[in-house]
């Protein structure tokens, strides 16, 4: 392969991603690993039902009182339009428009950074109310599944901001193209958890 | 070549005549001779899948001897080139179609007898008077040895588990630290001891202990614990109706004092040393960390696996820890004002302790 | 690097395995160090024999006996069996593909070296103040109150070597899924290499319900949660379920390969293609799919209730089919064959009487009621070492001696074969075929001692008796071993004379690039359709000899794992105030993840072998291929 | 190892086509993302509106699994071509994942 070759947009193949073999091994080997990210997740959401609520005797703590609803689906809305401005972002990679497709990155990147700004401010409030990790079963549960997603965003935004420094001078090509399309697939990922961290241990939190 | 495997099929006869020799293991623990309706029906079901699977391996063992023997190079010659044969629909369905038909026998009565051993809905059962019909014995699991209550009756007892002959007893079963399993095998299969919850089932038994050579069934823990997981057996006693009803009014009562000398000195040190762990009276609420000793001299074995005499029992209290690894008993120095128990200490207590009866 | 004939000095080959992502080399790394484990465990396995063989015997404390049945169980089922099978995934898969490497070489080394170093740190338990003591299960309520840090070892070497083996999963599948050779379709792969997809795909799966399992163990013994701590609202059978949503598949991901490694020596021994191909792969699919949903009948006992034992029962039973559906498929491909019993098809002969006494004490144990009374007593222990013993570590045995010409490029002695073969046989059924009668008769499993009044002392003398045959057997394997290796014997393609597959149709061993020219596959059993066409050119090529590209080698595997190596170290030691555990965990993250940052930043393209390189190597091939002819013959013909 | 692309080279109306088509989608992706914005909005609805609990669960599971399947097909692009295998492993993961979450939330009591 070689790094040099240039691409205008009347060059640039139609699925980059998956125009080399190593393209395509990244690309199947990645999706391979989502499906073992969705056994993993799910492990957790199982343990966080089974879990849920489950406490010493004499918690003072559940999901019904402790979940604040506003400030969850913010983060809701935040996530899922970062999720849109991805899309965007390999709508321009497609179209080999380099400037265009960082910029929506970047724009997908501030996003996440406030979802996680919320979400660690969300972990603040609950710990100040004394809903600490070694407090209960329920709260280890709780704290593993929606951190283990928030650990995940910072994987994500490491690996976006990563891509777009390493590559800013170079623009796209063959090699690091595939890099960007699987950056923005795990992105989707991390937004579908969500969408059952929001339904499942908020939403169905607070109706008890 | 040769040489070898012809001596070791000798040796491999003669390994099977001693299997076969040696029977089917003692009947206080084998699973092969049951001695209640539970052991009875899983031994049925031992029998019944052992038929069908020895059907199962005799098909294969002629089909595997003849092609092996049949078809060796040095028969069917060096350069022969098999025909490259595809497979066979035929064949292939007959291996799929038996095998099903052969586990659906095997499926009627497992799923049977699955609920009918778990069914415990006659546990809380009361007649007019609101006592209950069946005996119901509450087992705990601890750190290498057993509890069990008998809640009706108001009586506990540990180590040695006394039931009646002839009737369904129910077992609540729940371990205070780790997880155990309980199981007596000649009367049947286990049920695990869990931290966190109550598991229910029970148990038949024929026969009465005192006809076997040792006097009891020896039970099991099941599951890894620790250490000593090994040594975490209990006896269990079993009595005809009468016998059983005699052994719970002596266990009601109140427990005489001791009339020897040795003995009642062996007391004052028990209720100085002992006593905040180990209740001596059956009756009433729980009462301590360790076993209930109200029927100690009647057991058969000292700390559930001992030889069941003074000099033992004098042994073990002055080291727990050699015997039985890892158990929470206090070696002597931290209950008696940090001196181990003199030769006198121990002569007194042992005296004490074997004088503790319920039974004539 | 272009030629893998030059003499090198000790220390180069060294630095070449460290750094190698070559498919080939990481599949001897995983032989020698599966091997090195396999030795370990086998000792474990001796001390255990060791002190049950007489009742009341003191040879073992209660605490150590504890220890050494839990790194017996470890040790051999991720450490040895395992990685050994993987080590045959990556010496043959690729070929029998027709592919030039895995698909992410760097990644295949990446996972040996963290299965590697996850190994070690368990190992290490032994020296660092207590081995791991709650068995290979691990029963969270024990494991909690397991003094000591052998747990923690446990649970951190499991989590190193766990993603290891996740990532050599994902590099088959990928491999399998993308790299096949022109005319390879799925229909066409060697049963070998389906049993390593299928068991990669339940690899993919079922590590992930391990990895969460042990992520909240080291939680709960290391930072305070609490997951299965009853007092605080946790639940122990949670991890039950976890470990056995893996357990089970895990089980699997044994048994396929093995299968596989059998389905080849069924067809090359009895020169005959495999009986009813469809069924051995459409049979390895259902057994794979089964895999996942029945793992609670190794909870019979726990009080789930009848409903759940009843459908796991059943459930359970139906995997009786597709198995017997393969052992039939395999009886019939002996059937009308030309059979030779060279030292892998004594093996694979042997397998099938144990490994179906093994299967049907499986489907009587499927029987729930009556897995009440078999449950955690000697039956079981005598079932599974039937299955394992019986199914792998045979099928790794012959496997051994099948492929090592393909992977050394020398032969292993049959005679010291057949030696190795009767004495670990007779041995194996001596020591468990009793068991089963030990289990009957009341004998729990994972007891340190036994008391003389119960009958059981007979036939644990045997059962010690046998164990010591195997081990005479294994000390033969490795006489052998060293003599093969001290005389260096070489051979050439195809030293069996009846290979079928494209891993024969090369040179043994392969050149680093395998194939010069990528093969055109024509059907199932490639390599024995062109000999029986008498096509004298080997194969049929599917392009032009032309310029081949290949990945570098390269070290930050080797780092990256040793990062989370010494990572571990400092979370463990953490819980126990030592001021310098917080600067070691962060400091072997930071290698970690710095040199997974420069593995990112660095752009590695790897190099290109021409064309007059290649045209160079193979005149050299057929140099030494014709001296081979002119000498002795190498190997059987 | 050699498969790399050959180079591709488009007459302007292919290029424009390809634009147009890639337009098209983006479109359609927008209308996804509206999509989930507002089964999102519904179900916070139906918490905040306090319905039966009997009713709210099932639809807001619905509603989230709508929603991954929006994710999946449309912008991870799953339903393209060549993605036969890669639905296959997700739909197995799905698989396991389900039997996980329905084991503890069944038999592992209280």
């Amino acid at each position: 392969m070689d790094l040099n070759k240039r691409y205008t947009p009347q060059t640039w193949p139609d699925h980059p991603e998956t125009a080399t073999l190593e393209g395509k091994n990244k690309f199947v080997g990645f999706w391979l690993l989502l499906a073992a990210e969705t056994v993993t997740f799910a492990s957790l959401f199982a343990t966080y039902l089974a879990l849920k609520d489950k406490g010493p005797s004499g918690m003072e703590f559940s999901a019904s009182g402790l979940f604040e609803l506003p400030l969850v689906f913010a983060m809701t809305m935040i996530l899922l339009t970062s999720s849109l401005t991805s899309v965007y972002a390999m709508y321009h990679m497609k179209n080999h428009n380099f400037k265009a497709m960082q910029a929506w990155l970047g724009i997908t990147v501030l996003l996440g950074l406030a979802f996680l700004g919320l979400e660690i401010y969300e972990f603040n409030h609950y710990v100040h109310l004394g809903f600490g990790y070694t407090n209960s079963a329920f709260s280890s549960a709780f704290y593993t599944l929606v951190g283990t997603h928030g650990a995940h965003v910072v994987f994500g935004l490491s690996w976006f901001i990563a891509l777009m420094l390493r590559n800013a001078k170079r623009g796209l090509n063959m090699y690091n193209a595939p890099k960007f399309y699987l950056a923005a697939l795990y992105w989707h990922f991390i937004d579908v958890v969500w969408v059952f961290i929001f339904t499942v241990v908020y939403l169905m939190g607070v109706i008890g | 070549m040769m040489k070898g495997p012809k001596k070791w099929r000798l040796f491999a006869l003669m390994t099977a005549l001693l299997v076969f020799l040696s029977g089917c293991g003692r009947e206080e623990i084998s699973t092969l001779i049951p001695a209640g309706k539970v052991a009875q029906d899983q031994f049925n079901l031992l029998i019944l899948s052992s038929i069908v699977m020895l059907f199962v391996i005799v098909v294969v063992t002629i089909i595997y001897v003849l092609a092996i023997v049949k078809f060796r190079r040095s028969k069917v010659g060096e350069d022969m080139i098999p025909e490259q044969v595809e497979g066979s629909a035929r064949l292939e369905f007959i291996w799929t179609a038996i095998p099903i038909v052969l586990l659906l026998i095997l499926a009627v009565p497992t799923v049977y007898s699955t609920f009918d051993l778990a069914d415990v809905t006659a546990m809380d059962a009361q007649n007019e008077d609101g006592v209950a019909e069946n005996l119901t014995v509450n087992v705990t699991g601890k750190l290498y040895w057993w509890e069990f209550e008998y809640p009706e009756q108001e009586i506990r007892t540990a180590q040695e588990l006394v039931v009646p002959t002839g009737e369904r007893v129910y077992f609540n079963l729940i371990a205070a630290d780790v997880k155990h399993s309980f199981w007596i095998p000649s009367v049947g299969g286990k049920l695990d001891v869990n931290p966190e919850n109550v598991n229910t089932f029970y148990l038949e038994f024929d026969k009465e202990s005192s006809e076997l050579e040792e006097g009891v069934y020896f039970g099991k823990c099941a599951e890894l614990c620790g250490p000593s997981h090994a040594l975490m057996d209990f006896k269990v006693k079993t009595l005809n109706r009468e016998d059983f009803d005699a052994w719970v009014a002596a266990m009601q009562e109140e427990q005489a004092a001791p009339t020897e000398t040795l003995a009642q000195e062996g007391q004052e040190i028990f209720e100085q040393s002992c006593i905040s762990c180990h209740a001596v009276n059956s009756a009433g609420a729980p009462t301590g960390f360790g076993p209930n000793l109200t029927t100690f001299g009647d057991r058969t074995t000292i700390a559930g696996f001992m030889e069941h005499d003074e000099e033992t029992l004098k042994n073990w209290i002055a080291d727990p820890q050699q015997y039985k690894p890892g158990n929470l008993m206090p070696a002597p120095e931290e209950i008696n004002n940090g001196e181990p128990f003199s030769d006198q200490e121990l002569d007194a207590l042992a005296a004490y302790l074997m004088s503790l009866k319920v039974e004539e | 690097m272009s030629s893998n004939s030059q003499k090198k000095g000790f220390g180069a080959t060294i630095w070449d395995y460290l750094t190698t992502v070559d498919h080939k080399k990481i599949a001897i790394l995983y032989l020698i160090s599966g091997g090195f484990f396999f030795l370990v465990g086998g000792v474990e396995a001796m001390m255990i024999r060791i002190q049950l063989m007489k009742a009341g015997n003191d040879f073992l404390s209660a605490g150590t006996y504890n220890e050494v049945l839990t790194m017996h169980g470890t040790t051999m089922i991720f450490l040895a069996a395992m990685p050994i099978l993987l080590a045959f995934m990556n010496a043959v898969s690729p070929l029998q593909i027709g592919a030039r490497d895995v698909a992410f070489p760097f990644l295949n080394s990446l996972g040996f070296w963290l299965f590697f170093f996850g190994g070690i740190f368990l190992n290490l338990s032994w020296f660092l103040g207590g081995a791991p003591d709650a068995g290979w299960t691990n029963y969270a309520s024990l494991a909690l109150a397991s003094e000591g840090h052998g747990i923690d070892f446990y649970s951190l070497g499991l989590t190193i070597s766990g993603f290891g083996t996740l990532i050599a999963g994902i590099n088959f599948l990928v491999t399998i899924i993308n790299m096949r050779a022109p005319g390879m379709t799925y229909m066409r792969m060697p049963l070998f290499t389906w049993t390593t997809f299928v068991a990669s795909a339940l690899i993919l799966l079922a590590f992930p319900p391990l990895t969460v399992g042990i992520f909240f163990m080291v939680f709960d013994r290391l930072f305070g949660a609490n997951f299965f701590d009853v007092t605080m609202g946790g639940n122990t059978i949670i991890w039950e379920h976890f470990f056995w949503i893996f357990g089970h598949p895990e089980v699997y991901i044994l048994i396929l390969p093995a299968f596989g490694i059998f389905s080849e020596i069924f067809a090359i021994f009895s020169r005959k293609r495999l009986f009813g191909y469809t069924a051995l792969v459409f049979a390895t699919i259902l057994i794979g799919f089964y895999g996942f949903m029945v793992w609670a009948h190794h909870m019979f006992t726990v009080g789930l209730g009848p409903t759940a034992n009843a459908v796991f029962a059943l459930a359970t039973m139906i995997i009786a089919v597709p198995t017997g559906i393969k052992i039939f498929n395999w009886l019939l491909t002996i059937w009308g064959g030309n059979i030779s019993f060279t030292v892998p098809m004594i093996y694979a002969v042997a397998f099938i009487p144990s490994f179906v006494a093994g299967g049907v004490t499986g489907v009587m144990q499927a029987i729930a009621p009556l897995d009440y009374q078999l449950h955690d007593s000697y039956f079981i222990v005598a079932h599974f070492h039937y299955v394992i013993v019986g199914g792998v570590v045979l099928a790794i045995l012959a496997g051994t001696h099948l492929y090592w010409p393909k992977m050394f490029g020398t032969m292993l002695s049959e005679k010291l074969g057949k030696w190795t073969f009767w004495f670990f046989f007779i041995g194996f059924h001596l020591t468990f075929f009793i068991q089963h009668f030990l289990g009957l008769m009341g004998m729990p499993r994972r007891v340190y001692t036994f008391g003389a009044d119960q009958g059981w002392d007979l036939f644990n003398a045997i059962s010690s008796a046998g164990a010591l045959l195997m081990a005479i057997g294994i000390l033969i394997l490795l006489v052998n071993v060293v003599m093969t290796v001290m005389k260096g014997e070489r051979v050439g393609n195809d030293p069996w004379g009846d290979g079928r597959t494209l891993e024969w149709a090369i040179p043994s061993p392969p050149p680093f690039y395998n194939f010069a020219q990528t093969p055109l596959v024509r059907g199932l059993d490639p390599y024995w359709i062109e000999k029986m066409e008498g096509n004298k050119e080997g194969m049929v090529y599917a392009e032009p000899l032309g310029d081949i590209h290949m990945p570098n080698g390269s070290f930050i595997p080797f780092v990256i794992s040793l990062g989370m190596f010494i990572a571990a170290f400092g979370a463990m030691y953490h819980t126990d105030g030592h001021a310098w555990a917080l600067p070691v965990l962060i400091g072997g993250l930071a290698i970690t993840f710095g040199s997974m940052l420069v593995r990112s930043l660095k752009d590695d393209l790897g190099f290109h072998v021409t064309k007059e390189e290649l045209i160079a190597d193979n005149e050299r091939i057929q140099r030494e291929a014709r001296a081979l002819e002119g000498g002795k013959k190498g190997g059987l013909k | 190892m050699a498969h790399d692309t050959h180079d591709i080279h488009r007459s302007r109306a292919e290029f424009e086509f390809i634009k147009r088509k890639r337009a098209t989608e983006m479109r359609g992706q927008l209308t996804s993302f509206a999509m989930m914005i507002f089964l999102t909005l519904i179900a916070f609805t139906l918490v905040a509106a306090d319905f039966s609990n009997y009713l709210i669960v099932p639809i807001i599971l619905l509603l989230a699994a709508v929603q991954v399947v929006l994710q999946l097909y449309n912008f991870m692009h799953m339903s393209n071509k060549g993605h036969g295998m890669m639905a296959f492993f997700m739909f197995s993961g799905i698989f396991v994942a389900f039997t996980i979450v329905l084991t503890m939330v069944t038999i592992v009591w209280w």
